[in-house]
């Protein structure tokens, strides 16, 4: 791979999850702080050695679900009670117990929609394009092996550094990927 | 090939999802846009008709009173589209042999109708009258324009059933003493809104809960 | 297979076939749709489907044409096939929901193998649901005017009308579900795209994954989000058929006005869905030879639940006929005795037998040993399942308040050719699904494999 | 008002419906634009778009007048009601007079004069039949001329002039349901016809001796009132009276009954009686005895008789002059036609009216001896079985076409208004017989108005004749009543043994008369009174008949009697006697109509001229075959539902406040919900079990109102009519002979309405003034509403039922409605049109409306003023005073709708000891 693209960062590779996250613990302990690791399922523990804190998801899902609340009340107490009251059956205009049931529903609504567009948010997703599609053996994240990637961006970061001490890990193997333009 | 897709797709995937959503907004007001559009109402379309008839001329011009051709406007849900007759009262003396005017003297001599375009039209379930209308002060103006500006007729309003509910909802906003129904371009001598109010009161206007009732429209 | 023959109640069989790893299942599974090969049996099924979804235009379209009065509804039964399908149908939906949201959040890991057919199931029975109430207005054309939009009428929805809470429960949960099962899909649908040989192939899976690269970044919000959607679909699909049942209960209608329905249809509806989910896995299984992946204990737990539901189903019956009998009320005694004695009596009969006495027969393990046995039992329980609707919906109406305006349904054959229409629509778009999608969780299958309880032997 | 004698031609009337009708906007489905419209060229006086007028006029049904006034909307007639200032209306129309209007609008009514099926005109008629006539002018041996029964003075002089100026011609008269007995009776009792009227309004005991005098007597509007009126009681009112009736095919006038005798018709004779008869005693000039059509002459007779020793003469029962030009045995009078016919005597016959073909006796056989007849000619609506058998064919004028006059059941006359030009081209009888006077070109116009001045010369004539066309009816025309007439010795009535073979009634349909209705499809799907039975006829017999027979609803049985036997469907009915199998007439058409054809069996295809009303000894035998009978109602039985409130008069005097201890309903103030105020008016209705006859009136006059489509009998197969009100029958106790309800049900118009709840999208909700609203244009049939609703009184337009296609028909249609389209759901609306026209017009002159201003369709039509609708918020009026009574209540209280529509609860008044 002697090309002149800018380097994105070193890629290793492990056929089990447990050398992946004793991999990662090293890398903290060795400083690294631009690292990420890939998986083909969520491997439990892996977030924790990242030492990534609570998903902030659920913030978009709470108000999401508080804005078709809202929507939901408010449309129909408007409609029922100011723009065109009628006389239903001798109900009430406010009948709100029958209001409830719509109130719910767009709460649910809006709260999963929310909720999942902020998750293809924070992960910055859809993202068909990655420097990490650059590299063959990668393919096999989304089957049977685990790979764990130290950027290029990372302070920390040196070829020949960088590279020994993920060698030294003893993966499958070690891969330099490059951002191709 | 690992590398499926160029980089560009990155931006062109997330566009199209996240812009979906505004499309969706979008589209919904665009719509609500369109069916008030006068394509749609043909609110303000002229319509060409048998006889090329100016309401600009006979009653700007002339000064002739709706209710000389209009007959029926304060006694009959319809205000009625005039007998040919009623146009040779005139027409036998003036203009008696215009070749505009043909088609109205054939008319009468061959004893066949004069077929017009409907112009302002509501649907056929929908059951407007006009004598209740004028009697309680709603100018013949505030439905169908200035109509003495209108050289050929054309539909002034939407005549829409919101458009309905505007007065039927809050009728003081346009109400004009019952004298000056007929008027054309008049203006209230003191705010509308007084007016309107004292005139709901004096004309024993029904209430919005009442005027809002669909039987009162709809049978 | 051996092990299927001797059915003993301590052994509990394992979750996963012996000697599955992370490739061999990815293998497994995806070989299904990678592989250029498409069985014989499914160009069988689906052409069969075809043919009958032609029908269902047909028949729809004739609908159109000539109105609702092809139907045999009239007055007093001006509800009839379409509503009871409806019911029918929503309620089989709700299996999967259930198996992907409820057992996810009670960390059940039998569900992995299940789920997603299952909640692909779900997605096919709403849109065969939704076609009813659609069809079987008198002017389908105005359908929208059930939906709040800005029309110049200046006219809402009726907010307390019942029809208006099922627009709103159904889409949202026909919208939640589909997110759900597409969510779910990501993961594997990468796997596909880094599997496919053919380039348009990956192309098209590539698109669908939206460059999921399997992060642990991403792992951890997509887990959260995940375990959110659950958290939302579980009270979701209680309140669907809550909403349904409230079609009937919000009438003041002798036989459907009663506050028992909706936990009543809730338990049915499971009921009819595991009742489903078995009729569909147990030849899928066999089809395409998932034995170690879609094991016994699978299908021995949802044979226990369909049980247990049953039993609330039959509960419910019971009650049925205690509020009738101490409600005091002359027409809820009536129309509870007609439903035993009038004309629909037999069908009432019919339901009773293959709604509670047939799946009785699973509280013996010999019968939950036996895949054709539990299939039997749960062909019966959909069939008792739509009765149940059929007794519901007709023999209330058919007999109400004033004898002078009673009378009797029949349905004709348009009736009967929409629904076998929708079973066909059914069908089709599941069979196009396993034909394109992994019918088993690839990535969630690899979670639970080395889990030391699925190992069980 | 009068119309000028220079009435819109046809072109001024098209160009006018064209503009009514783009106008009015008497469509439901989406506008197209650009609309037309088409104003007049010249005006016609009074006429205002949208403004109806009403015009003055009778209508004739076998011979008797019914006085209506008839509304029409730009010069189209669209619906009749009675005419208050006419002895035999009173305001009140039957079923007939309601329905006439579609018969004037359908379009297959005959449409040309016809030459043997071809295709001519009145002057080809009239240049072929003149030769002719001038042979008859010499010697008039060999002119017939066959009517109907006929009251109209106009023609009676045209007649005698016919006869005079054709010495030797003949006049024959016969229609199937004729007086033949009657007048046979009267020869006996007093050697000269008279007819009888009664004055029930006096009468506390009334004795049927198989009289259905609710339904068949030419005064039935206005002795349904009287006998209603005296049902009616408020405690400490009025005295109710008793009715006595014995008969063997179930009728509304023995659904009416205290004590109901079901019995074969030959046994009736022996059924004044014990009991009944100290009753009659007990009230002498009190009681009526009143005997019907198919009793033999004796026991009219006796009936005379009866009533003469009751001192009921003078008192309830009159004596008139006959009130038919010329009245006659008219069975009699066809025997001697056909057998001149038979003879070769006939040269020339003209047929004017009737149908003599389809409904003489069969044993008479007049179409095989018509054959010998060289010249046939027949003057009718339809182009029927006899306009088939005849050379030349006249299509008859509809009275709301032509001039005429009619006298009613007392002899008032009236002069018979057009509202309309013919849309045909057809003759008046009357111009038919000016024709044969050798003009045939006088108008009906010029006719009657001809008469008249003869009889009223002087020269107040004009006023005269204006005042009599305007209020309908001429002052003082009635007949004069007889003094007591002499008795001559009655013969003794052998009681005839009554033979223990099958005995077979037949009887005039309830809905389609004798057969002339048959082509009206609102009559067709019209309800029979107690069988329910739409589209067909049926062999109608009791269950224990049935049992013996073997025979089931359904069952084709062949009916064979003295040679001649039809094959026809049985129809078990509760309370029919045993041993006996009544058939209606009219039906079994081969022709006149597609709505005619084809539809049930033909009674007269066996009836025998010497037993018409009743045949002995027939026999009865199962062909194994079925036929699918149609009934709008299929339950009887009360099932405890409690909706049906009743009680004797005794026990009411007891406890007036029976009507409210059956069910639990909770009381007024019982809610949850805040109450909705009623702005000027509050809509309510009442309907008095007590008084409702069944009779029907209400139902069509509905129909015709509203717009109402027929559906066929397949579609009412399929329960899917759309009656918006129907009368609900229910029987209880003894199947010999069940205790009988009609309950009217509407929309209830609930305060608290389940239907209202559960539409989705508004198209029912509830208006300030208390009405259940119904917005066709918003429906989208999701039929939620039908099926919430308990009284199930919502239809739904399953397919397009209303008949765009025919032009004919769309000049029927009440512009005031909006025509629904398939897909949509429809009721009851309290006629909310008249309320609207009412309200506008009480605006209009800055007021409220006035008590009585607004009269639904329903109430308006009643001969029984069992329906009376009105303001509730008024408490003086007449609909709140009921509402009051302690027999005030609602159906279905205890689901607390709080429905507007409540019923008084019927009252009998059966003997105690």
């Amino acid at each position: 791979m002697k090309t002149r693209s800018l380097l994105y960062g070193f890629l290793a590779e492990f056929d089990n999850p447990d050398a992946l996250k004793e991999c990662i613990r090293q890398a903290r302990k060795a400083g690294f702080r631009r690292i990420d690791a890939y998986t083909p399922f969520p491997v439990e523990g892996v977030a924790e050695e990242l030492g990534l804190q609570h998903s902030k998801v659920r913030y978009f899902v709470l108000f999401g679900g508080i804005a078709g609340a809202l929507t939901g009340w408010f449309m129909q107490y408007y409609s029922a009670v100011f723009d065109y009251p009628l006389n239903i059956g001798g109900r009430p205009l406010n009948s709100w117990p029958s209001f409830v049931i719509i109130v719910f529903e767009l709460t649910i609504l809006f709260g999963g929609l929310s909720g999942v567009f902020g998750m293809l948010a924070l992960n910055g997703l859809p993202k068909p394009h990655h420097p990490l599609f650059n590299e063959p053996s990668f393919d096999r994240v989304t089957q049977d092996r685990f790979f764990f990637c130290i950027e290029a961006r990372d302070p920390q970061f040196d070829r020949e550094g960088t590279w020994n001490f993920l060698q030294g890990l003893k993966p499958e193997g070690v891969y330099a990927v490059h951002d191709l333009p | 090939m690992p590398q499926i897709f160029h980089r560009s797709t990155n931006a062109i995937s997330r566009f199209t999802i996240f812009g979906s959503l505004i499309v969706i907004v979008a589209v919904t007001l665009v719509w609500g846009g369109i069916i008030r559009a006068p394509y749609v109402t043909e609110q303000d379309v002229v319509r060409d008709q048998p006889v090329p008839f100016s309401h600009e001329h006979h009653v700007a011009g002339l000064g002739i009173d709706c209710r000389y051709c209009h007959t029926g406007v304060e006694k009959s849900p319809f205000a009625g589209v005039p007998p040919t007759q009623v146009c040779m009262n005139c027409h036998k003396q003036v203009w008696a042999d215009s070749a505009t005017l043909e088609p109205v003297r054939a008319s009468f001599r061959d004893n066949r109708p004069i077929v017009w375009t409907r112009v302002n039209n509501v649907a056929d379930f929908v059951y407007f009258d006009h004598s209740i209308h004028v009697h309680k002060g709603v100018g013949c103006e505030t439905c169908h324009g200035r109509v003495d500006r209108m050289p050929l007729m054309w539909k002034a309003e939407s005549l829409r059933m919101e458009w309905c509910l505007n007065c039927h909802r809050s009728p003081e906003k346009y109400l004009r003493p019952r004298e000056e129904v007929f008027t054309m371009g008049w203006q209230p001598p003191i705010p509308q809104r007084e007016l309107g109010l004292q005139l709901v009161r004096n004309y024993k206007v029904d209430p919005p809960q009442k005027l809002t009732n669909c039987s009162i429209c709809h049978r | 297979m051996m092990r299927e023959e001797l059915p003993e109640a301590t052994y509990t069989p394992p979750l996963v076939g012996p000697g599955q790893t992370y490739s061999t299942i990815t293998e497994k599974i995806s070989s299904i749709v990678l592989s250029p090969h498409t069985p014989l049996e499914w160009f069988a099924v689906a052409g069969l489907a075809f043919t009958g979804v032609m029908m269902l235009f047909y028949s729809l379209a004739y609908l159109l044409v000539r109105g609702i009065g092809i139907w045999g509804v009239n007055i007093p039964i001006a509800w009839g096939f379409a509503i009871v399908n409806f019911v029918w149908w929503i309620g089989i939906g709700h299996a999967g929901t259930l198996i992907s949201a409820i057992l996810l959040l009670m960390h059940q890991a039998w569900r992995q193998s299940i789920n997603r057919f299952a909640e692909a199931m779900t997605l096919f029975a709403v849109t065969c649901a939704g076609l009813y109430p659609l069809a079987h207005l008198g002017r389908p054309w105005f359908f929208y005017w059930l939906i709040p939009y800005p029309n110049t009428m200046d006219l809402w929805p009726q907010w307390r009308s019942p029809l208006v809470w099922d627009v709103f429960a159904i889409s949202t949960y026909l919208t939640i579900s589909f997110v759900f099962w597409y969510i779910g899909l990501i993961p594997d649908l990468a796997t596909f795209r880094d599997r496919a040989q053919n380039r348009f192939v990956r192309l098209i899976y590539g698109i669908l994954a939206m460059g999921w690269r399997g992060s642990a970044r991403h792992w951890h919000h997509y887990e959260t989000v995940f375990v959110l959607l659950a958290g939302l679909a579980t009270p979701l699909v209680v309140s669907v058929h809550t909403v349904v049942s409230l079609d009937f209960t919000i009438s003041i209608l002798p036989g459907w006005h009663a506050t028992i329905f909706p936990p009543y249809f809730v338990a049915g509806a499971i009921y009819s869905g595991f009742a489903m989910v078995l009729t569909l896995a147990i030849p899928l299984r066999k089809l395409y030879h998932l034995e170690d992946l879609i094991t016994m204990r699978h299908i021995q737990n949802m044979a226990k639940l369909m049980l247990a539901t049953g039993m609330i189903v039959a509960y419910s019956y019971v009650i049925e006929a205690f509020t009738a009998w101490y409600s005091g009320s002359n027409y809820e005694q009536f129309t509870f005795m007609n439903r035993l004695l009038g004309p629909y009596g037999w069908l009432y009969a019919l339901l009773i037998l293959t709604n509670l006495i047939v799946p009785q027969a699973l509280w013996s393990a010999r019968v939950r040993g036996k895949t054709l046995a539990i299939l039997a039992v749960a062909l019966s329980v959909n069939v008792g399942m739509w009765l149940e609707r059929f007794i519901i919906v007709i023999t209330s109406l058919h007999r109400d308040f004033l004898p002078s305006s009673w009378g009797m349904y029949y349905p004709t054959i348009w009736d009967i050719s929409t629904f076998l229409g929708t079973i066909a629509l059914f069908v089709m778009l599941f069979f196009i699904f396993i034909r394109l999608l992994p019918m088993i969780s690839v990535f969630e299958m690899k979670q639970i494999i080395d889990k030391p309880e699925v190992r069980v032997e | 008002m009068l119309p000028k004698d220079d009435e819109l031609n046809r072109r001024d009337f098209l160009s006018l419906m064209a503009a009514s009708m783009a106008l009015a906007g008497i469509t439901g489905c989406k506008a197209t634009p650009p609309e037309k419209i088409v104003p007049y060229v010249r005006p016609p006086e009074e006429v205002l778009p949208g403004v109806p007028l009403y015009f003055a006029t009778a209508m004739p049904l076998s011979g008797y007048a019914m006085g209506l006034i008839v509304e029409s909307r730009e010069g189209r007639p669209i619906k009749a009601e009675g005419n208050p200032d006419h002895p035999a209306s009173l305001g009140a129309t039957d079923v007939f007079a309601q329905a006439s209007l579609l018969t004037l609008y359908d379009p297959e009514r005959a449409q040309t004069v016809t030459q043997t099926g071809q295709i001519n005109t009145w002057d080809g008629f009239i240049t072929d039949l003149r030769p002719k006539l001038e042979r008859f002018r010499v010697n008039g041996e060999g002119l017939r001329i066959l009517t109907e029964s006929v009251t109209s003075p106009t023609f009676a002089d045209l007649m005698k002039q016919v006869l005079a100026a054709y010495p030797g011609a003949r006049w024959h008269q016969y229609e199937p349901v004729n007086r033949d007995n009657a007048r046979a009776g009267a020869r006996m009792t007093f050697g000269r016809y008279v007819d009888v009227q009664y004055r029930f309004e006096k009468a506390d005991v009334i004795a049927s001796l198989d009289s259905d005098f609710l339904t068949t007597e030419p005064g039935k509007l206005r002795y349904a009132r009287e006998f209603a009126r005296r049902r009616k009681t408020s405690p400490g009112g009025t005295t109710m009276n008793r009715l006595f009736v014995a008969e063997s095919m179930p009728t509304i006038t023995g659904a009416m009954a205290d004590h109901r005798f079901p019995m074969r018709s030959s046994d009736v004779r022996s059924f004044l009686s014990g009991s009944i008869l100290e009753a009659l005693e007990r009230s002498r000039g009190r009681g009526i005895v009143i005997a019907g059509e198919s009793q033999p002459p004796e026991v009219h007779s006796l009936v005379h008789e009866m009533n003469q020793r009751l001192g009921n003469v003078g008192q309830t029962v009159f004596y008139s002059e006959p009130v038919e030009v010329n009245p006659v045995e008219q069975i009699q009078s066809l025997r001697e036609l056909i057998e001149d016919m038979k003879g070769g005597r006939v040269e020339t016959l003209i047929s004017i009216g009737g149908n003599p073909v389809y409904n003489t006796p069969a044993d008479l056989e007049f179409s095989t001896h018509a054959d010998k007849v060289q010249l046939r000619v027949h003057h009718s609506l339809y182009y029927d079985e006899t306009a088939a058998l005849s050379h030349w064919h006249i299509p008859e004028t509809y009275y709301l076409e032509g001039w005429g006059d009619a006298r009613a059941y007392d002899g008032t006359a009236s002069i018979i208004q057009p509202l309309i030009n013919p849309l045909y081209q057809s003759k008046c009888s009357c111009e038919l017989l000016s024709a044969l006077l050798g003009d045939p070109t006088r108008s009906s116009y010029e006719i009657v108005q001809g008469y008249w001045k003869k009889q009223h010369a002087g020269a107040d004539f004009d006023d005269f004749w204006t005042e009599s066309v305007r209020k309908g009816v001429i002052p003082n025309s009635q007949v004069a009543t007889l003094t007591t007439p002499a008795l001559r010795a009655t013969p003794p009535l052998q009681g005839r043994e009554s033979v223990s073979s099958i005995e077979l009634n037949f009887r005039p349909d309830p809905s389609i008369w004798d057969g002339r209705w048959a082509n009206n499809a609102w009559l067709q799907e019209l309800p029979k009174p107690l069988t329910k039975l739409v589209w067909d006829n049926a062999a109608i017999l009791s269950p224990a008949t049935a049992t013996n027979l073997g025979v089931h609803n359904e069952d084709v049985i062949e009916i064979r009697n003295n040679g001649r036997s039809i094959e026809c469907p049985a129809l078990v009915l509760a309370g029919h006697a045993d041993q006996a199998i009544t058939i209606h007439l009219g039906y079994g058409h081969t022709r006149s109509g597609n709505i005619a054809k084809q539809k049930g069996f033909d009674a007269y295809s066996i009836r025998g001229a010497d037993s018409p009303w009743t045949a002995a000894g027939v026999e009865v035998r199962k062909t194994g075959r079925r036929y699918p009978l149609v009934t709008t109602q299929q339950h009887f039985e009360l099932e405890q539902r409690h909706q049906v409130q009743r009680a004797t008069a005794a026990e009411f005097a007891k406890n007036p406040n029976f009507a409210h201890e059956a069910v639990h309903k909770p009381a007024p103030g019982e809610t949850m919900y805040p109450p909705y105020a009623n702005i000027d008016y509050a809509w309510g209705m009442t309907v008095d079990l007590s008084t409702c006859i069944g009779c029907n009136a209400c139902v069509i006059a509905c129909q015709a109102e509203n717009n109402i489509p027929v559906v066929g009998k397949d579609q009412c197969a399929n329960s899917r009519e759309m009656h918006w009100l129907r009368i609900d029958t229910y029987m209880e106790g003894d199947a010999r002979n069940p205790e009988v309800f009609f309950e009217p049900m509407l929309c209830q118009h609930c305060e608290l309405a389940p239907c209202e709840l559960v539409c989705p999208v508004e198209a029912t909700s509830h208006s300030s003034e208390g009405i259940n609203e119904m917005t066709y244009n918003r429906c989208v049939g999701t039929r939620y509403c039908s099926n919430n609703c308990p009284y199930k009184v919502r239809r739904f337009n399953f397919y397009e039922y209303a008949k765009w296609d025919v032009p004919q028909f769309r000049m029927l249609y009440n512009p005031d409605v909006t025509v629904r389209s398939r897909g949509v759901m429809e009721k009851c609306t309290y006629c909310v049109q008249r309320i609207n026209r009412a309200r506008i017009t009480a605006k209009d002159e800055d007021r409220l409306i006035r008590e009585g201003e607004v009269v639904t369709a329903c109430q308006q039509v009643c001969p029984a003023e069992a329906i009376v609708f009105g303001n509730i918020a008024d408490p003086n009026s007449a609909v709140s005073k009921l509402k009051a009574e302690p027999r005030n209540y609602a159906v279905l209280a205890d689901l607390n709708t709080r429905p507007r529509t409540t019923y008084l609860a019927k009252l009998t008044n059966p003997n105690s000891e």
